[in-house]
């Protein structure tokens, strides 16, 4: 196995689906000749040419609004928002566009498309830079969220998300691109809608994507040294839910602590402790807890963003929290 | 302050090369325009009764006063080229050949209908005859169009698209970005304004800085060319050449159309925002149907026999679809879960049943 | 006390204050000559005159944005959407101008501004037209969303949001325009923040807003017909939530069903949902309950779109399961 | 293929009307504009420096290379007229007449910033100085500038708003939005497309149509100037057209100015994009300070003597800024939940304190 970036990864699952079907290309800004503003695409313009990677204008309705017409058409875009907090400006075409067409054709259109990029907040970009937004598009009927936190998974997910039929909202998180683990050589498909147990345990279940799910492992180290067990579920995809994974989990624990780094007000964690009250009342021995983003706009100064954001030792405590 | 406006095509676009001649239709052709004309009329107007009984929910926005446009435009299309429009949509449907039984019968809901029964008067579509809907949100429309266009070019087919969006629909910044992309890459798209002068109950000259419209292609170099939409035959011509462009250099352009609607914004518009009397000096003027209907009596190409003929069929068919829609079942409640995504091929199927 | 329609609260609410404050104008498409596409301004034009009953092109991204710079330099915009459906395409200005200036200033401009327009589902209008937004605009840190039920509440409500400093989303709801209720005669100010009571009840607590507040109502009269005594609570502010009210409610009854119009995934029944097993724990009795939108686009069809929307019958099923 | 291009303001916009002279400056106010371009270069560098170190973080925008034109323009400005600009914000900021210690301190992230921390390089923000900030979105400031024009109209106080904005920017639908509305309401604004030639990576010609881009202004019949940015007279003389266009007829209109960035993108671009060549040959052309530094010797205005005293002084004042900086206290962690909503003062304050 190979040990890659979670970059290298995504790069390759690109590479190997636009070497597997001419149909599919990759718009966005800078993705040619800059090689990718965070290095995603870099070498695909050597590889494929400019006419399947494709350096746009800063217009992200139109490109975005572009690949959903290029999608109707039978081709099968990867479009990249060079990060998710720049999708707002194109949130119609996403929603009402990617999100409705088929339904409102009556399936007659398919819209296989991706639109990936990154997001995040914690590396001090202030609040427009700092979106994450997987809620936002979560709600949305049509479209599916994926939301990675290590490099086999980006690759295996990106990977299935070209292939799906369907729009698909990927969403890196800039702070895992240069985070490295290793990944399976040959062909990698990795399923979509299903949660992966990064770390067992037994009293209690943190769940987590992305970037978060390493605040949960952290979090569950220091557990650990505190002699408490646990189980750090990554949800991987946030729409669908693997409500199947999630409950299983909870049978054995009792215990919910969810991770996520968006803001607090009906959060995807929010659905996913709906969904564990509804379905596994009575498995629950503890309110669940969720760690989120602060509910302020997101700051600059580091000492004030490092308050905001979901932190292992914040996890703990809730953990802790669900034990007393 | 104005400056030159509408770029001629023929004279600065391309010099050297003299673009393909619009080829002459026969009189039977051109009766067949006419034709086309009259059924949109008709079948507006039996929407419209269905509507006022009930029968057609939702927003419906007529196309009545407008037919020379679609027909006259989409008539320069080859049938794999595509189209795309706004919600008011119904007109450029028939136009396109979609027929008037799936078009009343989405406007019934019925699952006969275009979408299903699931768009509604806003959002037919039909992929068989390249019609690409039906878009609800003003200039939405607009960055799919130049999508299909990219992706004809991608496919190197020598297909063109055209889209239309109103006068109103020029000051969403989604047109714009449009446009740009349109002329940066050299997309086969025209971009068709339908210059009816009102969006709802805004003229024009509330809404837009700058005239004519065409001048927005101005900034993007790109080729601005402008017709008068109560004459099938200018239309024809003149969007001829934009479709040559397209096709041959794979050139956008942007197509301004004056034309006038003579019903509300929609069924549920008052309009009191125009007398009665603009409507009736504009209909006297130049109504579209009466104008190339004389047209055709002059040129020998038609009887007023003839013309009571295609009165009279186009009202059947008007009723005959009415009767298909009126007849045809109610969507099955189930089909709610459906058309929600796409059968997936190419991977396994993820999607757990759709619950509440 | 006068009968009014939604309609002319909302609209006695606009004039009063316009009246009281020349800093207010309203913005928007069809607003002034037209008296509104839903003739909620009716009349202004021809009150206040073009300076402050202003017809916007339909340009949501320009108008939303104008206004909130016309907020920073001290003005207090009333802004409509002709529908919140049309607010996607100024998702950008609302999120992260409206949503963020403030903070990202440091303090130093306030946006005193009101987005305001109908929203909601049920009159057959597709998927595009359908949105009920609360939950995307509740999502961000320093938006204060409003979703008023009955006419007292448009009016006192409207009145207090164009009196506040910050940014609110006042989110009304088609269905809703015409019906009638008393409205208090004289200075109405009704405090945003607080639910309301609509129908005292014992054994199960019927959570809604807007249009779902209504059925919820009928609900409770169904299962009053049952037996079963069902409490209303009217959130009337989505954001923040009134927590107090919520748990005091639940105290009592042990029960919970969440009525929202919106889609399921993420709503903003989830978080109150979370909020209430999070801090009423013991409380609860049975698993919480959400009916919400059907998780399927917006459909044009009679049939489809009525079994789309939560009903009367769904929310009382929900609430003899929460029984059961 | 290529039209008109830009108006001129003078002889076409109003004609009969001659606008009011821009007035001379003394050769001491003109040594004034070279300080405060040193100063912005100076600053500049330090803060270059400070990121190398990682004292600031984040993502920082430099200016040099531009400084002629926030100078030259914002010098045409009153106090109490607004400036607003995107996230390249330093040496507007500077020009504006802001503290080189609360603009360090910001980048700092430090509690005595302009943005009291929060904001950070790309939203410097100051009321008082009717600095509207520093705006991260690409293009999302313009139709804030709309609308603080909306408001002095609105006001009647003859104040005027500058808006600045890259070549990139003109690509999002917000800025048409913007245009459309300025030029239809006649509002008091100047958008100032300061074309360096790149947006990140993307030369012009791989994302726009249409050139010049002051063409833009064409389809919404508003004035469109040119200027050269290189050159801190040019700035002030073109601009001053359309400040008193603003000001005195509330007309809006786009002004392109030529500059170019002798930087990266921000301090994270490593600018492979262009030749060490390419910029070496832009300086050497048209160094906006050592061009300006030049005529002031030519003119008799400045010695080489004094121009070493401003040097110093600029260095100084920027190493003052730096030291400020680094001692100010960090934010108190407490500060995270203030400055989320303004205080009530018309209703009831009804929100809870702020939990997790
Ligand atoms: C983004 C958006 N804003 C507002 C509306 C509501 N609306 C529907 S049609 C219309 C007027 C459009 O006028 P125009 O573009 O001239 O087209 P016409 O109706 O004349 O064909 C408006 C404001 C909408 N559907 N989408
Ligand atoms: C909507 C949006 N898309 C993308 C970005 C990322 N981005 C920041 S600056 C920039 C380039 C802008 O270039 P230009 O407008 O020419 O201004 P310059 O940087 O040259 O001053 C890009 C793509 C953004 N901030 N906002
Ligand atoms: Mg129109
Ligand atoms: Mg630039």
């Amino acid at each position: 196995m190979a040990v890659l970036t979670m970059r290298e990864a995504l790069n390759q699952a690109l590479s190997e689906e636009m070497e597997r079907d001419e149909r599919v290309f990759l718009m966005g800004e800078e993705v040619a000749e800059y090689q990718g503003a965070y290095k995603v695409s870099s070498g695909l313009l050597q590889k494929f040419g400019p006419k399947r990677v494709v350096d746009t204008p800063i217009s992200e309705t139109g490109f975005s609004g572009l690949g959903v017409g290029a999608a109707m058409y039978g081709l099968r875009p990867v479009v990249e928002f060079m990060t998710w907090s720049f999708s707002m400006v194109a949130y119609d075409q996403i929603v009402n566009n990617a999100g409705a067409i088929r339904y409102m054709s009556g399936g007659q259109y398919s819209i296989p498309i991706v639109f990936r990029g990154s997001s995040g907040a914690g590396l001090q970009v202030g609040a427009t830079h700092s979106h994450t937004p997987e809620n936002w598009y979560a709600n949305v009927p049509a479209l599916t969220v994926i939301t990675p936190a290590f490099p086999d998974d980006a690759k295996g997910l990106l990977k299935s998300a070209i292939r799906s039929n369907n729009p698909v909202c990927f969403i890196e998180n800039e702070k895992l691109y240069g985070f490295k683990d290793e990944v399976p050589d040959g062909e990698l498909l990795t399923t979509i809608g299903q949660a992966r147990i990064r770390r067992e345990g037994s009293q209690v279940t943190l769940i987590a994507n992305s970037a978060s799910t390493h605040v949960a492992l952290a979090a569950a180290v220091q557990l650990e040294a505190d002699g408490i067990s646990a189980e750090v579920l990554d949800l991987r995809t946030i729409k669908p839910l693997d409500i199947p994974a999630i409950l299983g989990s909870v049978a054995k624990t009792n215990r919910v602590v969810i991770v996520e780094e968006n803001k607090p007000f009906a959060g995807w964690g929010a659905q996913v402790a709906y969904e564990i009250q509804h379905r596994s009342f009575d498995d629950l021995d503890a309110p669940i807890e969720r760690v989120t983003g602060l509910d302020t706009p997101q700051p600059y100064a580091r000492v004030l963003e490092q308050a905001v954001m979901p932190s292992a030792e914040r996890v703990a405590e809730a953990a802790k929290k669900t034990l007393a | 302050m104005a400056s030159s406006g509408a770029k001629k095509v023929k004279a600065k676009e391309k010099p050297g090369k003299s673009p393909a001649v619009l080829p002459t239709l026969t009189p039977s052709q051109r009766v067949g325009l006419l034709r086309n004309m009259v059924l949109i009329r008709r079948f507006e107007q039996k929407a419209a009764q269905a509507f006022m009984q009930a029968k057609i929910k939702g927003f419906c926005h007529l196309y009545i006063g407008q037919e020379a446009l679609a027909v006259g435009s989409i008539s320069t299309l080859n049938p794999s080229d595509s189209v795309i429009t706004a919600y008011r949509d119904h007109g450029h449907a028939l136009a396109r050949g979609m027929g008037s039984r799936e078009c009343m019968a989405e406007l019934f809901g019925k699952i006969t209908g275009c979408s299903r029964g699931k768009g509604g008067s806003m959002h037919f579509f039909n992929k068989e005859k390249n019609f690409h809907g039906g878009h609800g949100i003003v200039g939405g429309q607009t960055p799919l169009a130049a999508g299909i266009a990219f992706a004809q070019k991608y496919n190197g087919t020598g297909e063109v698209t055209v889209c239309y969006l109103g006068d109103g629909a020029v000051n969403q910044g989604a047109f714009h970005e449009s446009l740009n992309l349109a002329a940066l890459w050299k997309l086969p798209v025209i971009y068709v304004i339908e210059n009816n002068e009102y969006a709802m109950g805004t003229h024009q000259s509330r809404s837009s800085a700058g005239y004519p419209l065409v001048k927005r292609a101005d900034g993007y170099d790109m080729a601005g060319i402008t017709a008068n939409g109560n004459d099938v035959d200018d239309v024809r011509e003149k969007m001829w050449d934009a479709v040559q462009l397209a096709r041959t250099e794979s050139l956008p352009s942007l197509v301004e159309v004056k034309t006038y609607r003579y019903r509300g914004h929609s069924m549920s518009d008052p309009g009191n925002y125009r007398t009665k009397e603009e409507i009736a000096e504009r209909k006297k003027e130049s109504e579209p149907i009466s104008l190339f209907k004389e047209r055709l009596y002059k040129e020998k190409a038609l009887t007023e026999k003839q013309y009571e003929e295609i009165e009279k069929e186009a009202v059947a068919e008007a009723e005959d679809a009415i009767a298909f829609a009126e007849s045809s079942p109610e969507p099955e409640v189930s089909t709610v879960f459906e058309d929600i995504f796409a059968p997936e091929d190419q991977i396994a199927e993820f999607r757990p049943p759709i619950g509440i």
